[in-house]
């Protein structure tokens, strides 16, 4: 299933990144989730999808049975997932109020801090 | 949102999402859950209800100004991982006590479960603050 | 029948179901990219998160793994407020 | 072997059913007959093949838990079906040209958000609502 | 008395979805939920939550029945071309009502036959609702009075 | 060293944790501020003598042994920039004293000071690839808010490039991270020093080009920096000052860490693409500057230019063979040196200099250079204070940046690298030239004839300004310090370098060898933390 | 030696202060300093013209080989003694001079400083420290130069001196360090004594040129001349000093210092007596069509300087040929060296009396002061007889000396001896014009009327010029034991060497020529105005000269600059993120493609397990393919709740992807975040506009040329990354002891609070910045708008 995956990552990257480097807020941060996506499956693929099993010990044993797939992988995306939301929900407020005080969406009217 | 039935709905779901997610924080440690997707899931009720009723009720109901929850639910997950320091060993050294509670069980009690809730506060109070102050612009 | 027999009618079923699950979905996915308005993408979009709620039931089934349920009921907790979300978005654009 | 069959039944019954409510959500002709073929048919669909996990594990937390999900879908899913039908309706979706009537039609007053339970005859009458 | 009702409920749905089921976790869940409940004030106030049992099981079964009825015949719609079913949206007066009763009733057509709630009137004294076949809107109306509303009523009062 | 590693990012987290709970206890936020920055500058110190008498320390946090718990490692590079960054922090928290103001904060200026301290030393100090990243995004996203505190449209504008790119790289880091745990099962640093040379080299190079992209994004490395000039200039000097100090240095500190440590497989290759990064860093940041007309643009600009410098040293950094003669050696390790001695010393000019525009905005109204002037007049202070920052910072010697620049360029034509030493130098004849603009512009040309601020406004500005001159002056003496004292920091900087150019030492640390038993036994689950 | 240099900065920093204090007499008290230096040095004389020469030492910062370490011989003693003995008299000038000058204690320590520096500079042994020293001698000259700032003109001189001299101190930065590489020491002395190793090092030709750079810039040779003579914006006592004793001459000290290391190969000779010998002529040229005073001794002080570069040129050891001949032009430079700091030091001042008592620069509107300010007039002509060569004055002696150096060469005799005697009419019309010319015919209107200057402002130039007249009139007693030592450190011999300095030496062609060049040049003094007229018409030289290349260039620069920005800093955002994409995806397909065996496309199993692959694998598949549809409607949609819609379903996609793949925790949060962030999204997105359409449709194709381009390498990566199965994996510690150590059973949680605690304490931290973030955003408004951006 890997390749798959890989697939599928590769074109949420795809996907992302063409969002971004359109004109528009809107469809910046739209980008970012998918790139954020993209990140957080590719930790998830690049580890090995080694089971269909969730890491947990079954209770009263002291060690997981059978196969069972990589914890550590998760426990990454689980943060990376909750760092992507937060900046994700300060990325949407940034758009917002520069859109209030900026009075556009439209990143190209957005150069006055470069030359 | 004006609606009667969402609202009336909001008041019986409400009180389950929040003892749901509740029991997700408990059980966090033994299955799914914890304390990011309790607190998640309880800043999910009171958007519900921010969403349903306004903001305000839903401020109301929270009680806590959020940046206080942030700032307390911050201080017990670092306290968690101070603890240990206090007894000489590194920083968020995990430290067990068994207490028996007769009639339940055995109830383990650690540094890890003041971590999680402090985790589940913190996720509660920014989310929330994320939630109510957009939906008040 | 045997014991062998019971053992794999399961599986293929739920494999079976699964399967049909997933196609319904690509199916919701048609109406949500069709619309026309805002409200029919939405129902898709529920009917997604429905449907995952059976997919996840019955991977439960096909892993035996119960205690995805729990990602069960959150689900069914909590997708609704998304749904909701998106009918105050409607509803205030409405505004005259 | 009893619980295997049953179980598959449900399983079979759940798809089926959610399948009907993917194809009618494709098929019907406007919003509120594809919500009609979605709500419904979706949670029992759904209901079902959770049914069939309780059966399947024939354990009583699992089989709780599986009613509690239920539970959850049979509440929630129909405040979501209202929610959208609501929010369809005041934003303007058009009813398809082969309903017989809209008893609802001008009942909504989008300032107020008042909806009227008269029907209402003039439709000069905003004042009044403004008033309520 | 009807907060300990409310009390008891949480409880045992607290035991419910801890799977061990003991005594123990019902204490627990107890007076977990007393807190919860206390913390809850502004807004349990003035709920009912006592149910007549007996009732609830009739009218779940009916319910259960109708939810089969009402698929298949989705089911059947959306097989065949759309010729076949006249919709409509149609206002059902209601009786007099709790909101929560409102809302349960919303709930029950929505997921039955042919129907669907749109929305409720303000004063709680109308329902819309969407229906597939509304040859005749009236008889449509005094049925989902006759076999919803009141059965509902009864059980919930 | 257990309290003393994790002081760092502990108390400022403590702090900030505090203030949140204080809230609108704007007083006790600000005397908990300078506390907590206090208390780090005098952590980092000690952390620092600490490390030179006793070699690389590490912590292993939770107790947990090296590669499965995450580890703090404070080798002599770490414990410098922890030392450095603490001290900003302290410098800065006082001049933001005066130039902060109370709606800023009102809405957490000051827990989030703490915060990006606390992301910036903890990226110094972890010893752990995803723990680095976690530590970023802390830096980022306090970055971003300061960066925006105030929501001025320039600064919202500023804002979106700056947290577009910045995000974009960190989505690169992550995925490399993915990947790397992926191939070689583990996240710890050292031990990924020890995994990776398992795996193909090319692959390793693609990979590492993964980690050049996004720490050279943060770094802003050429042709990665546009945030940095569209960004740098729009929040309070206090806020640029403090971004000046220590953003791009994490990145700079990144690269250096990651590319002595871990992907030294083939230097040839990276190495080569770091030198011409920095080649072309150094003259267009330079180019860039002299065609601006703002006082903070042009050293906004010039960041870009200097980052380039740091990169040299990296650039030049070659993984030794045993035929390299001791002479090679020596320039080697003198070039990561000059590197890490122009990152202290950016690191301490470049704020100054950012507040010194702050000094002069506040009085004149604007950073406009042609409408600014008489400065040399009314603020003689200031002025000798601007003189030996810029001249500082354009490599005048016997100043600091003198020194960092003449041992790169040494360095570089040691290992007849004619051409990056060319640019080094032209670089700093530019960046004398843009200093002198800016001194010809606003301290020696008359006063504007219709100046922004009225009598009044002036006055105004001037009430409470000894808090923002006090850490001007502190910093240029500690300029004119560095620069007599460049002997024993080159030492310094000569004994860190010794530790980057043998990853070993870094290794060995982490997996104490007399522990390795204790490792195995760790492993399979005999042993209790 | 050190103490002489050190204090010299503590006084500069001392000066202001002690300006408050001491006031009108500031200038006295200041130059006490260099004078007790100055009798320092001049109890060295003796003992250096025995041929002893001193070292002292004091470490600074050892390891990167920069010693405090000074070095005394003939030639540093004669720069030392010319800059403590002028600087003594300038400063005693300068107070008056600057009397009531708002910053004239600023003056002062710019002043004083910079005359430590160039003292530092000529007595540094280390190389470092002489290039500190070097440095230090352009920044302070910079502060001098633009002394008066209030003037555009004057900031603009300041910095086209410091940029060309700036420049020039960097390639000698890079000269120095090869140098000390090539030589092995970081000493001048111990350098000094290698000069075979270094001329037949096959980096002898860069060292040199990187050195020469450096000196010609600071010497003003042709073509770096230019910014001399603006430089002339500094009050005049700076003038005075930088110009004939000091800064200019730190390059033609720099070329004698290395001269017996670097000098007498071919490429040394030319260069330097071709650089020398067109700057001399030039010079000279450019200083009789100048009519301000100033400018004619300006443009002759960069005539000397070409002839004392000129004449190093010639006189280096180890020249081809004769090493009589080195000596000859060696003993010239020194002779010409003290003789024309003594004279045009006394010009300068004498012209800035003149200024500063009239009011007028411009020449041609003044004339017979010498009855108004005798005293001045007297300092003035005994210095421009010397400057014109007339003998007993010193610079006869000078002269003579430069032009037997000429004639004794091997070849190319008459176009250097040409060279020579063309300059030497031009000096003596210059002679005429600054030292005739205002004291002399009949008096003419001045802004100011004119008295005789005061004594601290006549006594130095008198001083100076008397000093010239003693030399001259003493060439054996006063002079030799100052020029030998000289001429034996640029010959890099370790003997002092028998000079025989005399007035009167025959008459031979030397005296002849210098004979001829005095007549012809008072002659042409007289027929002045029509030699200009004539000049006037080939006057194209001036402006195509090297400082409109300066211009140019500085222009071109800046438009590069600008250009580039525009280019680089462009301000599209899009642009930003396409380039970093695009360089992303080059650098790692850049390394990729070197991959000899590439594995990344799977195994293809054997078809007949196709069937039950795909009956395996069939939902996955068609989750990824919800995906992928969901991210194509993402990305299609014309409508952005459409986008969040179908980015919904992408969430859902990637949940039930890790539920498929065992990761319930994973899902839950992922579908209580997609539902979070959808919430944010229709609560942000209510107040934004519908997406327009704007993009072109070039740029859309780039842009998902690049976007693709990148999704595909990072599919590769990912396909490399499963092809690597690692031996071990720290996860497989965590699962095997989440329950003994971590007491619980969900091993992701128990990573996440325990096992790596810290990570997850950081990520809330991160969350509540944002939410910080998004509280500052939401309530903290602008003041104003159209506030300061
Ligand atoms: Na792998
Ligand atoms: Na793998």
């Amino acid at each position: 299933m890997e390749p798959v995956l890989a697939i599928v990552i590769g074109s949420l990257y795809a996907a992302g990144l063409y969002l971004m480097m359109r004109r528009n807020l809107v469809k910046l941060v739209i980008g970012l989730v998918l790139l954020s996506q993209a990140a957080n499956l590719l930790i998830f693929t690049a580890a090995g999808l080694r089971s269909k099993h969730a890491p947990l010990v079954p209770p009263g044993e002291a060690q997981p049975v059978g196969d069972f797939a990589d914890p550590l992988p998760q426990a990454l995306i689980l943060t990376a997932i909750v760092i992507g939301f937060g900046v994700i929900a300060f990325t949407l407020a940034l758009f917002h109020r520069a859109y209030q005080v900026i009075g556009t969406d439209d990143l190209d009217e957005m150069r006055a801090t470069d030359t | 949102m004006r609606s009667i039935i969402l609202r009336s709905a909001t008041r019986y779901l409400f009180p389950i999402i929040i003892l749901f997610s509740i029991f997700l924080l408990l059980r966090g440690h033994d299955e799914p859950g914890g304390g990011f997707i309790g607190g998640l899931l309880a800043a999910t009720a009171f958007a519900l209800y921010a969403i349903a009723y306004d903001v305000k009720s839903a401020r109301a109901m929270l009680r806590a100004d959020h940046i206080t929850l942030i700032g307390v639910g911050l201080l017990l997950a670092t306290g968690a991982g101070i603890i240990s320091m206090l007894v000489g060993d590194p920083f968020l050294a995990t430290q067990w006590v068994t207490l028996n509670v007769p009639g339940v069980a055995d109830v383990k009690l650690g540094t890890p479960l003041l971590f999680d809730i402090g985790v589940y506060l913190v996720v509660v109070g920014v989310t929330l603050m994320l939630v109510f102050h957009l939906a008040e612009e | 029948m045997t014991l062998t027999v019971s053992f794999q009618i399961v599986p293929f079923t739920a494999m079976l179901t699964l399967n049909i699950f997933a196609i319904a979905m690509i199916f919701a996915m048609v109406r949500l990219l069709r619309g026309p308005s805002l409200a029919d993408r939405v129902v898709a979009l529920d009917l997604v998160a429905a449907l995952a709620v059976g997919v996840i039931a019955v991977y439960a089934i096909l892993t035996e793994q119960p205690m995805l349920l729990r990602a069960g009921i959150v689900v069914a907790l909590v997708i609704f407020v998304g749904t909701v979300a998106f009918a105050m978005y409607l509803e205030k654009r409405a505004k005259p | 072997m009893f619980f295997e069959l049953i179980t598959c039944f449900l399983l079979l019954i759940g798809a089926i059913f959610s399948f009907i409510a993917a194809l009618g959500i494709v098929r019907m002709p406007d919003l509120f007959t594809r919500m009609q073929a979605a709500a419904k048919t979706g949670t029992l669909g759904v209901g079902c093949t959770i049914l069939a996990v309780a059966t399947f594990f024939g354990d009583i937390g699992v089989a709780t838990r599986a009613g509690l999900v239920i539970l959850f879908l049979f509440l929630t899913s129909p405040i979501a079906a209202h929610m959208i039908a609501r929010a369809g309706y005041i934003s303007g979706v058009a009813l398809w040209s082969g309903s017989v009537t809209d008893e609802m039609r001008d009942q909504y007053d989008p300032v107020t958000h008042h909806l009227s339970s008269e029907p209402r005859k003039k439709s000069d009458n905003d004042s009044q609502m403004l008033g309520m | 008395m009807r907060m300990f009702v409310a009390n008891l409920f949480l409880a045992l749905i607290w035991a419910m979805i801890t799977e061990g089921f003991t005594i123990g976790q019902l204490g627990v869940g107890f007076v977990g939920s007393y807190f919860l409940l206390w913390f809850l004030r502004p807004l349990v106030g003035g709920s009912v939550y006592f149910l007549k049992m007996w009732q609830v099981v009739t009218f779940s079964i009916f319910f259960i029945k109708e939810l089969i009825v009402a698929n298949l015949r989705i089911a059947y719609h959306v097989i065949t071309p759309s010729s076949f079913f006249k919709p409509a949206v149609l206002a059902v007066p209601l009786e007099e009502m709790s909101d929560l009763e409102a809302t349960l009733l919303a709930n029950v057509l929505t997921l039955t036959p042919g129907s669907f709630s749109v929305d409720l009137s303000s004063d709680r004294r109308v329902l819309y609702v969407h229906v597939m076949d509304a040859d005749d809107p009236d008889a449509v109306r005094q049925q989902i009075k006759d076999q919803y509303e009141k059965p509902l009523l009864e059980v919930l009062r | 060293m257990n309290v003393i590693l994790v002081l760092p990012v502990l108390l400022p987290l403590v702090c900030a944790s505090l203030m949140l709970v204080l809230w609108r206890k704007r007083r006790a936020q600000r005397i908990l501020n300078l506390a907590s920055m206090a208390g780090m500058t005098i952590g980092g110190f000690v952390l620092l003598v600490l490390i030179y008498c006793n070699g690389i320390a590490v912590l292993e946090m939770g107790g947990y042994a090296a590669p499965f718990g995450i580890t703090f490692v404070a080798d002599l590079l770490s414990a410098i920039m922890v030392t450095a960054a603490s001290m900003m922090g302290l410098v800065v928290a006082i001049y933001s004293l005066t130039d902060i103001d109370v709606r800023r904060e009102a809405f957490g200026y000051h827990p989030l000071l703490q915060l990006l301290l606390m992301g910036v030393c903890g990226a110094f100090l972890t010893g752990d690839m995803f723990n680095l990243y976690v530590f970023f995004e802390i830096m980022l996203m306090a970055s971003f808010v300061l960066l925006t505190l105030g929501g001025e449209r320039g600064q919202m504008e500023g804002a979106i490039k700056y947290v577009t790119l910045n995000l974009i790289s960190s989505a690169m880091f992550l995925a490399g991270v993915g990947i790397l745990y992926g191939m070689t099962g583990t996240l710890n640093m050292a031990d990924l020093a020890d995994k990776v040379t398992e795996i193909e080299g090319p692959l390793l190079t693609a990979l590492s080009m993964l980690f050049l992209v996004a720490f050279g994004v943060k770094a802003a490395m050429f042709p990665l920096f546009f945030w940095l000039p569209a960004s740098y200039h729009t929040p309070p000097p206090a806020v640029t000052a403090i971004f000046a100090a220590l953003l791009t240095k994490v990145g700079v500190y990144s690269l250096l860490r990651v590319f002595t440590l871990i992907f030294v497989h083939d230097p040839g290759t990276i190495h080569m693409i770091i030198l011409v990064a920095a080649g072309f860093g150094m003259v267009c940041g330079v180019l860039g500057a002299a065609a601006q007309n703002e006082f903070r643009r042009i050293l906004a600009f010039h960041s870009v230019s200097q980052i380039g410098y740091m990169l040299m040293g990296l650039g030049l950094f070659t993984v030794l063979s045993r035929s390299d003669s001791e002479e090679t050696r020596l320039i080697v390790q003198a070039a990561l040196a000059g590197t890490i001695i122009f990152v202290v010393h950016h690191l301490i000019v470049k704020p100054n200099l950012f507040l010194i525009s702050g000094v002069v905005e506040r009085l004149g109204g604007t950073g406009r250079l042609k409408d600014l002037g008489g400065f040399y007049v009314s603020m003689p202070l200031l002025s000798g204070m601007f003189i030996i920052s810029s001249m500082s910072l354009a490599g005048i010697p016997p100043l600091s940046g003198f020194w960092a620049k003449y041992v790169l360029v040494r360095a570089s034509l040691g290992l007849e690298h004619w051409l990056i030493a060319a640019a080094a130098l032209f670089t700093g004849l530019l960046t004398l030239f843009s200093m002198v603009k800016i001194w010809a512009a606003v301290f020696w040309a008359p006063p504007p004839e219709y100046p922004l601020l009225d009598e009044h406004e002036r006055d105004q500005a001037k009430r409470g300004l000894q808090p923002m001159i006090l850490p001007i002056v502190v910093l240029a003496a500690l300029i004119v310090v560095f620069g007599f004292a460049a002997g024993p920091i080159f030492d310094v900087a000569m004994m860190a370098a010794a530790q980057l150019m043998d990853p070993s030492q870094y290794v060995d640390a982490v997996f104490p060898i007399d522990e390795a038993a204790t490792l195995n036994a760790a492993v399979d689950g005999d042993t209790s933390p | 030696m050190l103490l002489s240099v050190i204090s010299g900065f503590v006084l500069a920093c001392l000066a202001p202060w002690l300006q408050r204090v001491v006031g009108r007499g500031a200038g006295a008290v200041l130059a006490t300093v260099p004078l007790g230096m100055f009798a320092y040095f001049l109890t060295f004389i003796g003992r250096i013209a025995d041929g002893e020469v001193f070292h002292e030492q004091w470490t600074w910062a050892e390891s990167l080989g920069v010693r405090l370490s000074f070095y005394l011989d003939g030639l540093s003693l004669l720069f030392a003694l010319l800059i403590t003995g002028i600087g003594t008299l300038i400063i005693f000038y300068a107070g008056t001079y600057l009397h009531g000058h708002e910053f004239r204690g600023r003056f002062f320590a710019w002043l004083i400083a910079f005359k430590a520096a160039m003292l530092g500079l000529v007595l540094a042994d280390n190389i470092i420290s002489m290039f500190i020293f070097w440095e230090l001698t352009s920044i302070t000259s910079y502060f001098l130069i633009g002394f008066d700032h209030h003037r555009k003109v004057a900031r603009d001189s300041a910095l086209q001196a410091l940029l060309v001299t700036g420049g020039g101190g960097l390639a000698l930065l890079a000269g120095l360090i090869l140098m000390a590489s090539v030589g092995g020491s970081m000493e001048l002395s111990t350098l000094l004594n290698s000069g075979d190793v270094f001329r037949e090092h096959a980096l002898y030709v860069p060292i040199l040129l990187l050195l020469l750079a450096g000196a010609f810039t600071k010497s003003a040779q042709f073509p770096f001349h230019f910014w001399l003579p603006n430089a002339m914006e500094a009050p005049t006592p700076v003038s005075a000093y930088l110009h004939s004793s000091t800064m200019v001459k730190a390059g033609i000290y720099l070329m004698a210092r290395v001269s017996p290391a670097m000098g007498g190969t071919e490429l040394w000779m030319i260069l330097l007596s071709i650089f020398g010998g067109t700057t001399m002529v030039i010079g000279a040229y450019l200083a009789i069509q100048q009519v301000y005073l100033k400018r004619i001794l300006a443009y002759s002080t960069i005539s000397a300087l070409g002839v004392l570069t000129f004449l190093l040129g010639l006189g280096a050891s180890g020249a081809p040929g004769d090493a009589e001949l080195s000596i000859y032009a060696a003993k010239a430079f020194g002779v010409f060296l003290l003789g024309h700091a003594l004279y045009k030091a006394t010009l300068f001042l004498v012209a800035g009396t003149i200024t500063h008592e009239t009011g007028e620069k411009d020449v041609t509107k003044l004339g017979g002061l010498s009855k108004a300010m005798p005293l001045t007039a007297i300092a003035g002509v005994l210095a421009a007889l010397s400057m014109a060569g007339f003998p007993p004055f010193f610079g006869f002696l000078g002269k003579e000396l430069l032009f037997e150096a000429t004639l004794a060469q091997p070849s190319l005799v008459g176009v250097m001896t040409g060279a020579t005697v063309i300059t030497g009419i031009l000096f003596v019309i210059v002679s005429c014009l600054v030292a005739l010319r205002p004291f002399f015919g009949h008096a003419k209107e001045t802004p100011k009327h004119a008295h005789e200057a005061p004594f601290p402002m006549w006594i130095g130039p008198a001083l100076l010029a008397i000093t010239g007249l003693l030399i001259g009139l003493l060439p054996a007693a006063l002079g030799e034991p100052l020029i030998a030592p000289v001429v034996a450190s640029v010959l890099g011999l370790d003997e002092p060497v028998e000079l025989k300095l005399t007035l009167w030496h025959g008459i031979n062609a030397a005296l002849i020529l210098g004979t001829i060049v005095l007549s012809v040049g008072v002659l042409a003094y007289f027929g002045h105005r029509y030699i200009m007229a004539v000049l006037g018409k080939v006057d194209f030289l001036l402006r195509i000269g090297p400082a409109m290349w300066y211009e140019k260039a500085l222009a071109g620069m800046l438009d590069f600059a600008s250009l580039q920005t525009r280019i680089l800093q462009s301000g599209y955002l899009r642009m930003y993120l396409m380039l970093t994409v695009a360089t992303t995806v080059g650098l790692v397909s850049y390394s990729l493609f070197q991959i000899s065996e590439f594995s990344i496309i799977p195994e293809i199993p054997p078809t007949d397990q196709w069937g039950h692959l795909l009956y395996e694998n069939l939902y996955t598949l068609i989750v990824a393919g919800l995906i992928l549809t969901g991210t194509y409607g993402a990305v299609h949609s014309k409508s952005r709740l459409t986008a969040i819609a179908a980015l919904g379903v992408v969430g859902y996609g990637v949940a039930l992807l890790y539920i498929i793949f065992g990761a319930p925790d994973l899902a839950i949060t992922q579908f209580l975040i997609e539902t979070l962030t959808v919430i944010l999204f229709v609560l942000v997105f209510y107040h934004l506009p519908e997406f327009p359409k704007i993009s072109r449709p070039r740029e859309r194709m780039r842009d998902l040329f690049v976007s693709v381009t990148a999704g595909v390498m990072m599919t590769i990566m990912v396909l490399l990354a499963t092809g690597i199965e690692p031996r071990e994996k720290v996860s497989d510690f965590h699962s095997a002891h989440s329950v003994d150590l971590g007491h619980g059973r969900n091993i992701v949680n128990v990573i996440l609070v325990d096992f790596r605690a810290m990570d997850t304490l950081g990520e809330i931290v991160v969350l509540m910045i944002s939410a910080i973030g998004v509280l500052a955003l939401l309530k903290l408004k602008s003041r104003s708008k159209g506030e300061k951006v």
